[in-house]
Formats: C-alpha cells, sequence, structure tokens
C-alpha cells in the first residue's frame, strides 16, 4: 500500500486507517506487536513524527496497548472494536452522504431504496 | 540529543593550513615561473655601474638579489589578495571553519609560502649565475657565493610583510565599511610614511629593517584576524 | 633614474604579468595536480641546489675581490707613494711595478717631450729623472703600473699601456684609445640597500691617482723640452 | 530542547528589510522544510543560522550560543546549497577525503555508495557537474557529514524527477539512522511533504506559520456550495479566496475561526474538503485579493 500525498486525507489518519484494515485482514493478530513509528517512516516513506502520530490515534482508541520498553501491541478486543466502529462511523457517514447526493440529484427517498437493494443483490 | 562535536579553532586551522598548503600550490608554480621570466630570461643584470678611468672604462654588471626579491615580494601580495578573493573564500564554506579560522589558516599559508619564495628565490639566483658562469667565462667574479643569513632573513620578512598587506588589504574590503576606510587609511599612511623614510630605513643594518618588517606583518596578520572575525560572509 | 623605474615601472608590469600568469594557470589545471606541481617546483629547487653546487666547486673565479681589510692596506700604501711622490722620491717605484721600458736614441742635448692624448695626457704621470749611466743621446722611458682598484678589483692588468715613440727627435708619449672592460660581479646582498649605504659609507671604490707612472730617464746633459708642463722632476 | 532560538530577530541589507522581528525556535531531530516565495527572506534566515550573517538586531541562538562565524556552530552545522563549491584540484574523491577529515561523524563508506547509485564519476572535478549532480553530489556531502543541525537549501534544483524521490527517501534513510536536525527548503513542498515534521513558513521577512505538517494543513480549509447557502457563513469568518460561478461559491477560510460543525454545512450542501500543504502556503502568503485572475479581468 502507499500514501497518498496528493490526497487531502491526512498523512496520520491514512496510517491509521492502514493498520486497522491490517489488523481487520489479520495480518496483524491480537497481541502481536505493532510497527514501531520508524519502521512505518520506512516502509510509507514519511516523518516518523507523522507515523507515530498515527499510532497515538490508535492507541487513543485503545485499539493498541503499549508494553514499556517492548512497543506497541494489538489490543486483544482491536478487531472486533475496529469492525463496530466502522459500522457506526464509516457506515453512517457513508449513508449520510449518499442521502445528500440523492437529494442533489433529485433521486426520491424509495428510489434509494431500490438502489441499495439492487447493490446488494448484485454483490451476492 | 546526540552529544555535539566539540573542536577546537587549533584543530580546525591546522586542517585548513593542510589543506590550504596543498590546494593553492598554483601560486608557487607562478613564482617560478615568474621567477624564471623576470629573473633569467628579461633582466641581463640587477644594475649596472660604470667607472671611467683616463682610457679605460669598466662596467660592472652587478647580478643581486634586488630583482628577484622585487618578484617575490609583489608575488606574494598579489597572491595575498587572491587568497581573499570569493573564489578562496567560499570553498572554506564547505567545511568547518569560521572566518577567523580561515583568515588564521591563511596567515598560515602566507608564512610557509614566503618561506618557500625565499627558496625558490635562491634557487633562481644561482641558475642565473651558473647562466652567466657558462656564458662569460672570463669576465665574471664571484665575491661571495653564500648569502649571509640576515639577507635570507631580510627577504624572508620582505615578501611576509608584502603577503601581509595583500591579506589586510583583501580581508578589509570584505569587511564592515566602518573597519574598511579605517584600515585602507592607515595603509596609506604607512606605505607614505615608508616611502618619505626609505632612505633612513634603508641605512638600518638588515637585522633591524628585518625586524621592523616583521613586527609590521605580525601587526597586520593581527589586523587581518580581527577583520575577519566581524565580517560576514558575503558571496555576491 | 633607476630608483624611479624599479619604483613605479617594475610594480605595474610585474603586477600585470602575475594576473595573467594566475589566470592562465587556473586554466591548465586538469594537467596540473598539486603533486605534479610539488614535483615540478622541488625539482626546480633541486636544480637550483646543483647550480649551487656546480659553481661552488667547478667555478673558481680568476678574478678575485679584495676584501675591505686588504683594501685598507693598500690604500695605506698608496698613500705613502703618494708622499714619496710629493718629496720627489723615486724609490717607491720598484721592479714589482715596472711593465715596460723604451730604449730610445735621440740626437743633441734637448728633448722636446710632447704627450699626446685625448684629455692632454693627464692619464699619466710623466716624470723625468737624471741617470748618470746612461749614455748621452740615449732616453729610458718606463711605465709603472702601480694598482688600480675599482668596487674592490684589481685593473692593473686592463689599463692599456702609451704608446711612446720618437718622432723628428721628439718624444712622443701617447696614450691608446678607450678601452673598455667589462665584468659580472655575482653580489648576493641587495645592491638597493649598499648603493643608498654607500653615499654615506666611504667610498668603495678607490680612485687614486698615482697609478700609471711614466719615467723618462736621461742623462745630465739633456734638457728635457716640456713645452705642456707636464713633465715634473724626481730624484 | 530548542536548538534554534531567534527572538526579535531583524536583518537589513541598506534600506531593505529582509528579515523583521522572526521570533521562532527550532526543536531538535526534527525535519523541517522552510517554505516562502522567492525573497521571503529564507536565504537570509538560513544565512544567520549558519553564522555567515549578523542579524541586525535581535538574537539567534544556535546550540544556545551566538552562531556568528562561531567555530562550535560551523563545527555541528553544514549549509548545502547551490554554492556550494570546492577547489579546482579537487575531484569528487578528493573532496570526500576532504570532507572526512574535518567532519568526525563522515560516513566515507556511505557516501561512494550513494554516489555509485547516482552514477556519478569519482574522477570528475566539482566544477564540472551538470546541474543536476552537481546538487546531487552536494545533497550527498551534506548528508554524510551526519551534522547535527543539517541545511539543505533547494537540495533537489535541477536534479530529474526519478532522482529526486530517490534522494528524499535517502534524507529519511539517513535521518532514521542518525536523527538531527535538518532544515530543508524547496519549490517543491509537494514532493517532500511526506518526509516533513514542521513546516516554518516566511513571508516578507516575517514567520507565518510554524506548525506540524499536519496542523498546518488544517489550517485552512475548502468550502464549496450554492452560493446563498455560503453567504452568511463566510462574513463571519476570515476568506482567503473565493471563486464565485453560476450560483456556486467556492472558498477557502480559516478553520480555527469556522464554528459551524461538519454535520451541519453537509447538511446544508456545502462541501468540505482538505487543502495540500503547498496550497495552504499559497493562500496564507497570497496578497489580498491578489490572483492571477484579477489581472486578466
Amino acid at each position: 500500500m502507499h500514501v497518498h500525498l496528493d490526497s487531502t486525507t491526512p498523512i496520520y489518519i491514512q496510517i491509521a486507517e492502514w493498520l486497522q484494515h491490517e489488523i481487520i485482514a489479520d495480518r496483524l493478530q491480537a497481541n502481536e506487536k505493532v510497527y514501531s513509528q520508524y519502521q512505518l517512516a520506512e516502509l510509507f516513506n514519511i516523518n516518523p513524527a507523522t507515523a507515530g502520530k498515527g499510532l497515538t490515534i490508535l492507541l487513543d482508541e485503545q485499539l493498541l496497548y503499549k508494553k514499556r520498553g517492548l512497543g506497541m501491541f494489538v489490543a486483544t478486543d482491536a478487531k472486533e472494536r475496529i469492525l463496530t466502529k466502522r459500522k457506526n462511523e464509516i457506515l453512517t457517514k457513508m449513508a449520510q452522504e449518499l442521502v445528500l447526493e440523492a437529494k442533489r440529484l433529485l433521486v426520491s427517498d424509495d428510489e434509494l431504496l431500490v438502489l441499495i437493494r439492487k447493490t446488494q443483490e448484485g454483490l451476492k | 540529543m546526540q552529544s555535539l562535536t566539540n573542536i577546537s579553532l587549533k584543530t580546525i586551522v591546522k586542517k585548513q593550513v593542510k589543506w590550504k598548503a596543498k590546494l593553492y600550490i598554483s601560486a608557487l608554480s607562478s613564482l617560478v615561473i615568474l621567477q624564471i621570466i623576470f629573473g633569467i630570461l628579461l633582466s641581463s643584470s640587477g644594475s649596472t655601474s660604470g667607472y671611467g678611468r683616463g682610457n679605460l672604462s669598466v662596467k660592472f654588471s652587478i647580478y643581486s638579489l634586488d630583482m628577484f626579491l622585487i618578484v617575490s615580494a609583489f608575488w606574494a601580495f598579489i597572491v595575498a589578495i587572491l587568497f581573499t578573493t570569493k573564489a578562496y573564500r567560499i570553498d572554506d564554506l564547505s567545511v568547518i571553519s569560521s572566518r577567523t579560522s580561515s583568515a588564521i589558516a591563511n596567515i598560515f599559508v602566507m608564512i610557509i609560502y614566503s618561506f618557500i619564495a625565499v627558496i625558490i628565490m635562491i634557487s633562481t639566483f644561482y641558475l642565473k649565475v651558473l647562466e652567466i658562469l657558462l656564458a662569460e667565462k672570463q669576465s665574471f667574479i664571484i665575491e661571495n657565493l653564500f648569502i649571509s643569513p640576515s639577507i635570507l632573513l631580510l627577504c624572508f620578512s620582505s615578501i611576509c610583510l608584502f603577503g601581509a598587506i595583500g591579506l589586510l588589504l583583501g580581508t578589509s574590503f570584505k569587511g564592515p565599511t566602518l573597519i574598511k576606510v579605517p584600515i585602507i587609511l592607515l595603509l596609506l599612511i604607512f606605505i607614505s610614511l615608508v616611502s618619505i623614510n626609505l632612505n633612513s630605513l634603508m641605512m638600518l643594518p638588515n637585522l633591524i629593517i628585518s625586524v621592523i618588517y616583521l613586527f609590521v606583518s605580525v601587526l597586520c596578520f593581527c589586523l587581518t584576524i580581527w577583520i575577519a572575525d566581524k565580517s560576514e560572509v558575503s558571496r555576491k | 633614474m633607476k630608483a624611479t623605474f624599479f619604483l613605479f615601472f617594475m610594480p605595474l608590469l610585474l603586477v600585470a604579468a602575475i594576473f595573467l600568469l594566475l589566470s592562465k594557470l587556473s586554466k591548465k589545471i586538469k594537467i596540473w595536480t598539486p603533486e605534479r606541481i610539488m614535483i615540478g617546483i622541488t625539482s626546480y629547487l633541486v636544480l637550483g641546489l646543483t647550480a649551487f653546487l656546480y659553481i661552488s666547486f667547478f667555478a673558481e673565479s680568476k678574478i678575485q675581490a679584495l676584501s675591505p681589510s686588504e683594501m685598507k692596506q693598500l690604500e695605506k700604501k698608496l698613500e705613502q707613494i703618494q708622499k714619496y711622490d710629493l718629496e720627489n722620491d723615486s724609490s717607491y717605484l720598484t721592479e714589482d711595478y715596472k711593465k715596460k721600458t723604451w730604449a730610445l736614441k735621440y740626437e743633441g742635448d734637448t728633448l722636446p717631450v710632447i704627450v699626446n692624448g685625448d684629455d692632454s695626457g693627464s692619464n699619466y704621470i710623466i716624470r723625468m729623472r737624471y741617470k748618470d749611466n746612461i749614455d748621452s743621446g740615449q732616453a729610458i722611458v718606463t711605465y709603472y703600473q702601480l694598482p688600480v682598484i675599482i668596487d674592490g678589483i684589481d685593473l692593473s692588468d686592463k689599463i692599456p699601456l702609451p704608446n711612446v715613440y720618437m718622432e723628428h727627435n721628439e718624444l712622443f708619449i701617447e696614450s691608446l684609445s678607450e678601452q673598455q672592460v667589462n665584468y659580472d660581479r655575482i653580489k648576493p646582498t641587495l645592491s638597493i640597500l649598499d648603493f643608498n649605504r654607500d653615499v654615506e659609507q666611504e667610498p668603495y671604490a678607490m680612485d687614486y691617482p698615482y697609478s700609471n707612472v711614466l719615467i723618462i730617464d736621461i742623462p745630465r746633459s739633456t734638457v728635457l723640452e716640456d713645452s705642456q708642463g707636464l713633465v715634473q722632476y724626481i730624484r | 530542547m530548542n536548538i534554534i532560538q531567534c527572538e526579535d530577530l531583524s536583518k537589513s541589507f541598506g534600506r531593505r528589510n529582509a528579515l523583521q522581528h522572526v521570533t521562532c525556535a527550532i526543536d531538535a531531530e526534527k525535519i523541517i522544510g522552510i517554505i516562502g516565495r522567492n525573497g521571503a527572506g529564507k536565504s537570509t534566515i538560513l544565512n544567520i543560522i549558519a553564522g555567515y550573517i549578523k542579524p541586525t538586531s535581535g538574537s539567534c541562538k544556535v546550540f544556545n550560543e551566538n552562531p556568528f562565524n562561531n567555530i562550535q556552530t560551523a563545527a555541528n552545522m553544514i549549509f548545502i546549497d547551490d554554492r556550494l563549491s570546492f577547489s579546482d584540484y579537487l575531484s569528487l574523491e578528493d573532496i570526500l577525503k576532504f570532507g572526512a577529515d574535518f567532519y568526525p561523524n563522515w560516513q566515507s563508506e556511505l557516501a561512494y555508495r550513494m554516489l555509485d547509485y547516482a552514477g556519478l564519476d569519482l574522477t570528475a572535478k566539482h566544477q564540472q557537474l551538470s546541474k543536476g549532480q552537481l546538487a546531487t553530489f552536494n545533497l550527498v556531502y551534506g548528508l554524510v557529514s551526519r551534522c547535527a543541525l543539517t541545511i539543505l537549501d533547494e537540495p533537489m534544483n535541477g536534479m530529474d524527477e526519478a532522482i529526486r524521490t530517490d534522494f528524499y527517501r535517502a534524507i529519511l534513510k539517513e535521518y532514521l539512522a542518525f536523527p538531527r536536525t535538518i532544515l530543508i527548503t524547496s519549490h517543491h513542498l509537494q514532493e517532500m511533504e511526506s518526509i516533513l515534521e514542521e513546516i516554518l513558513l516566511i513571508d516578507k521577512g516575517s514567520v507565518i506559520a510554524h506548525a506540524p505538517l499536519d496542523e498546518f494543513k488544517e489550517q485552512l480549509i475548502s468550502l464549496s456550495g450554492p452560493s446563498d447557502a455560503l453567504a452568511d457563513l463566510l462574513s463571519e469568518t476570515e476568506v482567503y479566496a473565493q471563486t464565485i460561478m453560476a450560483g456556486m461559491t467556492s472558498a477557502i477560510v480559516d478553520t480555527s475561526k469556522l464554528f459551524v460543525s461538519e454535520d451541519l454545512l453537509r447538511s446544508k450542501g456545502i462541501n468540505i474538503s482538505h487543502l495540500t500543504a503547498s496550497e495552504v502556503c499559497k493562500y496564507l502568503t497570497s496578497k489580498e485579493g491578489s490572483d492571477i485572475d484579477a489581472i486578466f479581468d
């Protein structure tokens, strides 16, 4: 994965998201040691401080925990919490945007619901 | 926080002198060429003196060290000014240096080069003598083959003095205006004083003249360091 | 003139030359690495040393300059000679100084002497001496060369001898045409200083009038006719 | 710990004020981008920090000492720009030996490897290098000297695209291997943005902003939406730029003066987008109402 510099999303958020993604994808197991900020810096070619900021977000959300002198580790319930959070936050936000966009395009509520149904079926 | 490097001025000056002495060497090669051109090829003799005595007229062509010394002294002056020009100054910024360390290093290089210049001068003198010897087997007179130490010291101090004046002049041109003007005035006063009293100066014994020259050189060197210490880097 | 030249013209020439040279040198940098230049300069110095050694071992200069102490001695000697001359005593003219003798014959009891020279023969000191053991009608002219020291160099040998001959029963003394002698002096000092100091110190060149002496020996019976008034009597 | 501390620093050249009352502090072991337009005073402040020039007033402390003509500052600082020059007699290889003799932390091995990677001929002379090669060599020289304060003034000038990316990574890796304070100026903020920790924005001789990169970027925000919906909002905040086109307004505003939640904006049909760092710089330093479009009106 590459960090998109030109993307308007701040790099540290991209790092945090990438780490969450790794946890969801089970590439980072519970209680496994996470990359240090220096490893992340080298991996993504970013300033270690920025990488550290990304880690701090996860630490604040208690998805990671710190062992003194050893580094940071994935919290036991990290994966579930991320999934719940994503459902809550990201999905809500996306739904919000979807509704707003539908409004702009003068799509009625019913039409929108039909569209969602259809998409779900199509993906199955 | 990593520990900072602690380097004394002395260490830096030593390193700068070591590199400068090597890198400015073209100055010395120019002296060799100048000595050959002016000392050996151009001048037929340093000076001549003639005596008429009845129906005998005697012409002495005197081959002395004058020409060689004049060439060396002017060379030292110009080389010293060159040392303070942009090209050389900017090179100093590429390594650990301050203007003070660069000025001190330049002074040492100038002293070393003055010393070598004396040797080059003597070398040229003997080559010239050899030339006369091979050309005029009969009529040459060796008054003394060995150059007396007092003359050598005088040559060294004269070259040093010219170098010192050059360094001072070159440095003060780059210094703050507040310093530049008085220094140049001071130099002018000094030069005019010397030229007025040239004759009485020359009457002094060699050793005293040398000591005066060396004293003035040291004074110029001190002023050079002082000005360099106050100067900003100008890279224009 | 010379000093002005050295002080004003030479510096300008020098400055121009040095700048030209340095700018030329900096362009030829590819060939001239510092190491090569160092080798070049060292070999130049070695060359100079070789020249010095060669000169000091193989070049014995034939002409020796006199040291100041030797000059002092000589000066004293010449002063004495002058004293003798003033007292009309010819005993100072020893065989050591004798250069040439002319034996001349003339008729009658008078011997006119004519001195020809560019400046009326003032080059020579001409003295007349009566001698008993000379046959009448015969004159012996002897040329003595006393030391001539210029700038510490003994030039006695370089001074041209006069031409002495009889014509129309007159004794002619002619100085030869001017002779030029060139010397190359190697003097490892600073002549600017020497020159300036010499002005006040005693002159280095010893210019002494009593150096070329011509003695005309004639019998007592002869009268020397000296219309120019150049000949003096001496015992 | 602050390794650079400037207080009320001013510098004027004749009548021109290059720096005016600059007060800033720079922490140790950070990579800091110094950004500013041409003639903004970047070089002046760097020259003062390097001890090359003397401030007209105010004080500047580097490693807790006055840097001006200070050998201790010089020993711990290296200033790399395109005017770096070496004696004509030195080949690149000689220059590496030259540097190694002076700088105690010199990484000879690394220098050789980097120059080899960049394809520079070690027997070449410094002044014979092309502009890009020169920049490459100078940057390598600056990195391998491992000075506690490394100042890189336009280090990538003239380098081609591919090697530029490589060398930004080289700077980062060298920094990770041997943390030090690196000040970089560049016209290409975009491409070096990711390795920076902080940004120091200078304009007209003053420091306009000095903040961690992310905070800096979040300073301004772009809003776009129907003109009537935005009009009220814009009147309450500071607007840096504004374009109106067919009933749609887009404006750049100061985030700190926007007291409306994102959700509320979104519900009004106003779109929020973040700006890139170089855009933020551009808006912060552009003059009031100055816009290239205005020239053509």
